[in-house]
């Protein structure tokens, strides 16, 4: 069709950049999921402004979208973006700093009028005067290209205005030879009951699509060929998702009903959203008072024999901290959710971090050991959830799994599991009356039988009070609490005698071992790759399990000269590491509410070689 | 359920011993809800008690039935939870004006206000017991205790008033003196679908003692509490000749018999008007009798019904939930075999 | 005070850009109180404005005055605290449906229940605002949001019917259609003594578009609003013909005229008289009109006045504390210089 | 006037034990005021029951009371007793395991009743059967003594049997030859709108002090000379009510009214009790509807220029979390008490322990240093409490104080100082409306300046977001958010250019240095103490600042062999300094809700060195 140059590519980083009404997150949707249709990997990130939505046209209006696809494996939504797409001024001043010089901008010139110019803070019209100098500018008019595309349909401006996106999203399918389809059906399912904008907006992405063809503006498109995927069948799933599905699969696997007991809180609200909409899993949503009751309810639940579950951010974690303690104590099967954000306080509520580890490990009075677990991508969230659903329930036990708002609403492809492949999980049902006892334990994994009201003979007490060795009747003996205090201790470190050793990337032992955790998972291992392809001796080990670490953790990091442990945080799994091995690592920190940049990780990485 | 309906008191008491001061209303409390539970037709493994942190909370330990201890103030969340999970049991909540009112008056009021089916007992001595001695929110101004040395300067408020301000579905008093009638009110709090609050005046003989003697003072308790009964009309005194009168929009205490007033110009109770409730929760002593018994029992959606109710319909629409479906569902794309070089 | 005097709207705006969607009702209500503050004749300085989080609670950041956006729920707590040492500022508590009523809900009737001397606007627009729309307490069950995809199953409750059951002493209602008289209500609450809530009616276009429109809707407002006045009958209706009638224990809508019901039957508002508030708070859409203004204006002791006086008293009393004599109190013995071999 | 032998001591330990009922509090604490006023050095550990007051003549209805009175000095309230006073079965039952062989047992008989023996557990009354053996008991029929002595007294049985405690006093009166005539002043004081219980309590005191003096019984009466103190004032107090008054002098020196918003809970109630004594201090307790609420009232105060304060223990503490992160973002002065108990969840509250330091240290969502300070004896409590006030006041920051329940209801003999000796604290108050900025700061201190609503010009807004450098307002800026986390963190660290630096006890290098924390004081030091009279290469170093640590405690640590660290806990203190200077130390944990004995630590130095 194109009569145009195309060009190779083995990969491509766009950003989409509008104001938050411009719809520029479902652009990038649309563009990212068609891509992934034509078989590409990839990686997104989408990057909120704060909860508010501000002033249109102003900065902390602007809402953005990166996505970075390939031929070649792609591990993070890149570090910066080859082609920005800009649908006002705001746009263009708040994400103008991402482009590396060469870059190429797209903007809709019918949007820079004085008066956005004013709201963005330009005193001049960037795109006349010299400021975009070492840039590649595209100007197209979207604004009226759409409006003449629409000419014909009884549609008042202002809907038809909203189109533009689509004709934006239209340019790019062609400039980077996409197939057109996927959108013109998800439109079609999305406006099934509104014929007239199924019509719109397939003909403003048409519009920008043939016009991007045409016009000179634009001299060739791209190509990024499929890449090397394992076949299957794939769905592209952002990681609150993914968590509430390994959520709804563990507790199909451990046939108990879901309880969650949760409170709305950005970035963790989704998990709740998603939960809520399966109902004929009989998963029950709480919407508690509070996050006391969110997690006392699910307490309550548990006790109840359900599957509990509560999810939450910092802020609501602090508040949890008491209940989770009581939930410690009576040996009770919990996940507690954490969707870190920048803390400390409210902090930056949108913007990514991992500053809540310390906390959940230590964040309650006395000696409170509990399991802790790390989501590594948007897709794991799915397998560290289940795998989350399982330590608790094997070891009668609250876990905690971290999660980041980066991961939580980045996404990426899927390759989906077969569900009958998951492994059934067990539970610990006492069987006989006569020789019950509530704190009588499991030789192998110290855990306590877990006998449910209802259950006829069973009948028994328990609570907060620090509990007889096997009864669990009140008890105040010191040597009893002296014993039970190392039990609680000994069964959350008895774990690592049932998860699997760690693995390393790289080689068995060498210069530099990078140790990471959590969502910096795809900046580290790219960077890393690309150290050993440059030959240098660094491999990575990125932990899920934290509390208890992996059995042969330590032995790994004697076999290498340096550790370095990169954290979005002040040093957290480097303390940890530190006072657990006496082993001495190297901390590298951001704490500024973005992810890591591949090039930051390899400069600390030469760095410590140098 | 031939099993329960042997069930006898003993059967309730558990190998504990019971540990609360010699002359604690608990005592009384315990009591008669080990003589009430066994009549109410249910196999004990089907109750389930749920306390928070207080002297009165120490009770399911002394209960031979599924029980937890929790911690301060929250209980009602974890109730509403195992309710929620577990809807075939019989939950019984006890709690503290501390408890309940102070740092758990969040949860009470939300409790009440979802009206998830359980029995609440408020054991309400005015004082926080278990940490020896401190002023409460029912506590009268004025109070000297180990925290208000010179007296208290804290407004408090009710249990009832809040409770009616909540949309509390049933709301009853009784008093650790009788408890015979406080059984009553038990069994009647048992058979109310939805949150059941019973306020019971308990006496906390060592940092609160005769908080309420006005009213359950024996010498003078005839004239001093006024004994709710359905349908009939609001009598009480020594002599049966006081009675309560509506009067405009404010109550008052009138005597049989003096100038021409009789049993018809007399408010008759009806548990099942919101507004009677709400008058009764006015009634302080010593101007009026202290009301007990029934204030209000009224039919209300029940939360965990509800939600069950809600999740059986979708399930009957949609079938039971398939993991295969859930995962597959939205758009996916297949990716095949042979390389792409 | 010479220079509050001449204070005007604008010196009470911040530099701030206001950050609301376009559209939110809190623009309406941020203009009012600007344009309210400057007309109490107190200093600048001496106005604090202290809020939880919500969009709603953004908003001292707009105001050039003191302000304190502290975390979800708990204003109410900070704002006791900072008026209790600071007596002299005029305390402007602002906070949402979810902040006040949902994890702030035990803070916000203790602070009624002490009646601590300040002003508490609460932004209710039956929903999460800032979390992007899950509902709320206040939300009419059934609705539809991010939270209840097949509908909320949750029973609501309303502020007023919970003030009151903390025995408010001051609550009264406005809407943000009508800043005006949202802003005669601020100067009532300001002039009030204690705690004066004032719940403000407040439409979230995104989340919650017209949620308050049944009483805002312009072209059926006179007949779905009641306008209260005190010492006035309680009439309403854009031909100013339909009026509240008492019955019994009951209200009744009336029509002025239809068989012979005249002014003279209708209930006369009475801010002083705490029962017919109460009455108020069951006014339910679409039976009766919504009422506005004050409903509950009444003297009762006020928690920071009391402390203060009691400190006072025992100044007067015992005279300014001394450490000297603190530490040397209870039994203390000499050691003498000398050793003891 | 007394004619048998008197043997002298250099010190004697003395354990009352009773019934709830008893009154053995009140006897404990009368013979410590007594033997105080002679001039005796002394140490007290008051062991309560569970909070409930259980049925009479049961095991956990014993309440005992233990001192340590000496002629040398006295650092804890001895090890073992050499003499236990039981006024009943289940006294002798709940402590007779803590009476070495040899000691001695006065024992009230008329309790050992049939009825009193079942109650406690006894099968047959160990008075009569041979399981006394090796101890040298003392029976005296106390009950009986007393009702003869008060036979003459118009006052029923029940009110003459209660004074049997004071019978008791008497007779270690005489037996370790004290004056009666504080106590009889005492009672004076305490009856006197009772004029018939003076001469009650009086008169069966009387018969003890004589009955002791004419039995045969006992052999001989034993003398303790004064202690070699340092001459001034004395009186005796408890750590809480130390606690207390550090506080108020801390509110006097810096001329700010004290503000307490709390929530009662063990063991920390006292706290509340004491402080509710002062208003002529113009102190203000606000006794809150929840924790939540104390502390945040409590930040509320602050922000209105009030010297705030809260206090709690655990539990309590875990529920705070999340409004001292916003204390920490806002950087207003806190004061935050916590007297620690056993846990995790309600534990065992009447017990003591040292388990939330790391929560102090951690549990906040985000990035959230504090600076944490404890208490090391009772009567430090009253200057590490002023010390928090001026650091609170001259850094800008919540301070968390910690003390534990060993200390908070121990009691030791107070050294009065001279309030004009107090330096005054200086507060930060700016002067310049048009200068001012809310997070400009102070290039020392790195403090912010302290503006407080009333203050005409200065107006401005604060919050738990993120805020800019100098301004203050909400940002979202990635660079800021970092420069602003690691200014909150050097803002904490560099309180170590203005602390002491760290003392140490013992020589400057060696084998082994012990490094402890908290209400282990005592004990350590007696341990220490006796290891170097031994001639160990043994020192002490214990700490007051926690974070930060003292600047030269690096140094410090690095002259020694091995760092013994002995903690109420599982090893906190050890992991804070593994992870922070990498130094390996050797944990010494004990978590029975039991203080050290001095035996304990003893053997533990003693394993290290050999
Ligand atoms: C989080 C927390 N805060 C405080 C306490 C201490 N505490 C235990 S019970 C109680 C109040 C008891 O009063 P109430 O609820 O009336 O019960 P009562 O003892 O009078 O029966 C308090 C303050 C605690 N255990 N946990
Ligand atoms: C401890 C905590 N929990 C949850 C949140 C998330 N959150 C912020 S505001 C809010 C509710 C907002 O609703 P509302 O109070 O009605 O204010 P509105 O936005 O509607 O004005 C929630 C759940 C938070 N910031 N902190
Ligand atoms: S303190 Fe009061 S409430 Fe508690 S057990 Fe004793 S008497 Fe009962
Ligand atoms: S979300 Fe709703 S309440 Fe919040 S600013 Fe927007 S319109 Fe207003
Ligand atoms: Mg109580
Ligand atoms: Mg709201």
């Amino acid at each position: 069709m194109t009569t145009k140059a195309r060009v190779e590519l083995d990969r491509v980083t766009i950003r989409f950049a509008g104001d938050s009404g411009d719809g520029m997150q479902l652009t990038g949707t649309q563009f990212t999921n068609t891509s992934a249709v034509v078989g590409n990997d990839l990686a997104t990130f989408p990057d909120f402004p704060a909860e508010i939505r501000a002033p249109a046209g102003t900065i902390p209006g602007v809402s953005s979208f990166q996505v970075q696809i390939g031929e070649i494996d792609i591990h993070t939504p890149g570090d910066e973006p080859d082609v920005l797409v800009v649908m006002n001024p705001a746009a263009l001043k708040a994400n103008l700093h991402t482009l590396p010089k060469g870059g190429t901008i797209v903007a809709d010139i019918s949007s820079f009028t004085k008066n956005n110019l004013k709201k963005a803070g330009y005193d001049s019209n960037p795109l006349e005067d010299e400021s975009l100098a070492g840039f590649h500018v595209i100007e197209v008019d979207i604004t009226k290209l759409t409006l003449n595309a629409l000419e014909e349909l009884d549609l008042d401006n202002k809907s038809k205005t909203r189109c533009k996106n689509f004709c934006a999203l239209g340019m790019m399918y062609w400039m980077y030879n996409r197939p057109v389809e996927p959108s013109n059906e998800w439109i079609e399912r999305k406006f099934a009951r509104k014929p007239i904008l199924v019509e719109a907006n397939k003909l403003a992405m048409m519009a920008g699509y043939n016009y991007a063809n045409t016009t000179d503006l634009i001299p060739r498109s791209f190509e990024i060929k499929p890449a090397e995927i394992a076949p299957g069948t794939y769905r592209s799933i952002a990681g609150n998702q993914a968590l509430a599905y390994g959520l709804i699969a563990g507790s199909k696997m451990a046939g108990l009903p879901l309880f969650l007991g949760t409170y709305p809180i950005t970035p963790a609200s989704d998990i709740l959203h998603e939960l809520s909409k399966y109902k004929e899993f009989g998963v029950i949503t709480f919407q508690a008072e509070d996050e006391i009751a969110a997690v006392c309810a699910a307490i309550g639940s548990s006790y109840g024999g359900g599957l509990a579950v509560t999810s939450t951010s910092g802020p609501g974690m602090a508040l949890k901290a008491e209940a989770i303690g009581l939930a410690v104590k009576t040996e009770l099967p919990l996940v507690i959710v954490n969707v870190q954000r920048a803390g400390p306080s409210t902090g930056m509520p949108t913007k990514t971090e991992q500053s809540d580890l310390l906390q959940s490990m230590y964040g309650r009075n006395g000696e409170s050991p509990l399991c802790i677990l790390a989501c590594s991508r948007p897709t794991d969230c799915f397998d560290t959830a289940m795998e989350a659903v399982r330590i608790a329930l094997t070891f009668m036990t609250p876990v905690i799994l971290l999660s980041d708002g980066y991961i939580a609403n980045g996404s990426g492809p899927w390759q989906l599991p077969d569900p009958e492949s998951f492994a059934p999980i067990q539970i610990q049902r006492p069987t006989d009356p006569s020789e019950f006892k509530p704190y009588q334990r499991n030789e192998d994994t110290l855990a306590r039988p877990w006998a449910i009201p209802g259950m006829p003979g069973f009948e028994h007490r328990i609570g907060g009070l620090e509990g007889q060795q096997g009864t669990g009747n009140v008890s105040y003996d010191p040597l009893n609490h002296e014993k039970m205090s190392h039990t609680r201790e000994a069964k959350i470190q008895g774990i690592a005698n049932f998860i699997p050793e760690q693995e390393v990337f790289g080689p068995e032992s060498g210069d530099v071992l990078v140790l990471s955790w959590g969502g910096t998972y795809g900046s580290v291992f790219s960077a890393v790759n690309k150290a050993q392809k440059e030959g240098k001796s660094v491999a990575h080990a990125h932990v899920r399990y934290i509390n208890p670490l992996p059995r042969n953790l330590e032995s790994i990091l004697k076999n290498y000269k340096r550790i370095l442990v990169p954290e979005l945080n002040m040093g957290q799994l480097s303390r940890i590491i530190q006072s657990t091995y006496g082993i001495e690592v190297e901390p590298f920190n951001k704490i500024q509410g973005q992810p890591f940049k591949i090039r930051e990780l390899t400069d600390a990485i030469d760095a410590l070689l140098a | 359920m031939s099993e329960t309906t042997t069930l006898t008191k003993k059967d309730f008491k558990s190998d504990q011993d019971v540990r609360w001061c010699p002359g604690c209303g608990d005592y009384a409390i315990l009591n008669a809800v080990q003589a009430t539970l066994p009549e109410l037709g249910i196999p004990k493994e089907k109750f389930a008690i749920i306390s928070g942190i207080g002297c009165s909370s120490r009770f399911p330990y002394y209960m031979d039935t599924y029980g937890f201890h929790t911690i301060h103030g929250r209980a009602a969340a974890f109730a509403t939870g195992l309710k929620l999970t577990n809807p075939g049991l019989s939950v019984w909540m006890i709690s503290g004006d501390g408890d309940s009112l102070s740092i758990g008056g969040n949860h009470f009021i939300h409790l009440i206000r979802r009206n998830v089916d359980l029995n609440l007992l408020l054991f309400n001595n005015e004082i926080y017991g278990l940490t020896k001695g401190q002023y409460s929110p029912t506590s009268q101004e004025g109070i000297i205790t180990k925290s208000t040395p010179y007296g208290s300067v804290d407004r408090n408020f009710s249990a009832s008033s809040l409770a009616m301000g909540a949309e509390s579905s049933f709301f009853a008093r009784a008093i650790d003196t009788d408890p015979k009638y406080l059984q009553e009110v038990l069994v009647r709090a048992a058979a109310h679908k939805g949150t059941s609050v019973v306020e019971i005046l308990q006496n906390c003989v060592i940092f609160n003692d005769k908080a309420h003697g006005w009213t359950t003072e024996r010498s003078t308790q005839d004239d001093h509490q006024l004994r709710l009964e359905h349908g009939k009309p609001m009598i009480f005194g020594a002599d049966k000749n006081k009675g309560i009168r509506l009067n405009g929009l404010k109550l008052e205490v009138v005597t049989l018999g003096e100038d021409g007033i009789t049993e018809a110009d007399l408010l008759v109770h009806d548990e099942t008007d919101e507004n009677i409730a709400y008058f009764l929760t006015k009634m302080q002593a010593p101007e009026f009798p202290t009301p007990l018994g029934v204030f209000r029992a009224v039919e209300a959606p029940v939360y965990n019904e509800q939600v069950h109710a809600q999740i059986e319909a979708i399930r009957e629409k949609k079938g039971e939930g398939s993991l295969q479906k859930l995962l597959f569902s939205g758009d996916t794309w297949e990716v095949k075999g042979e390389s792409n070089a």
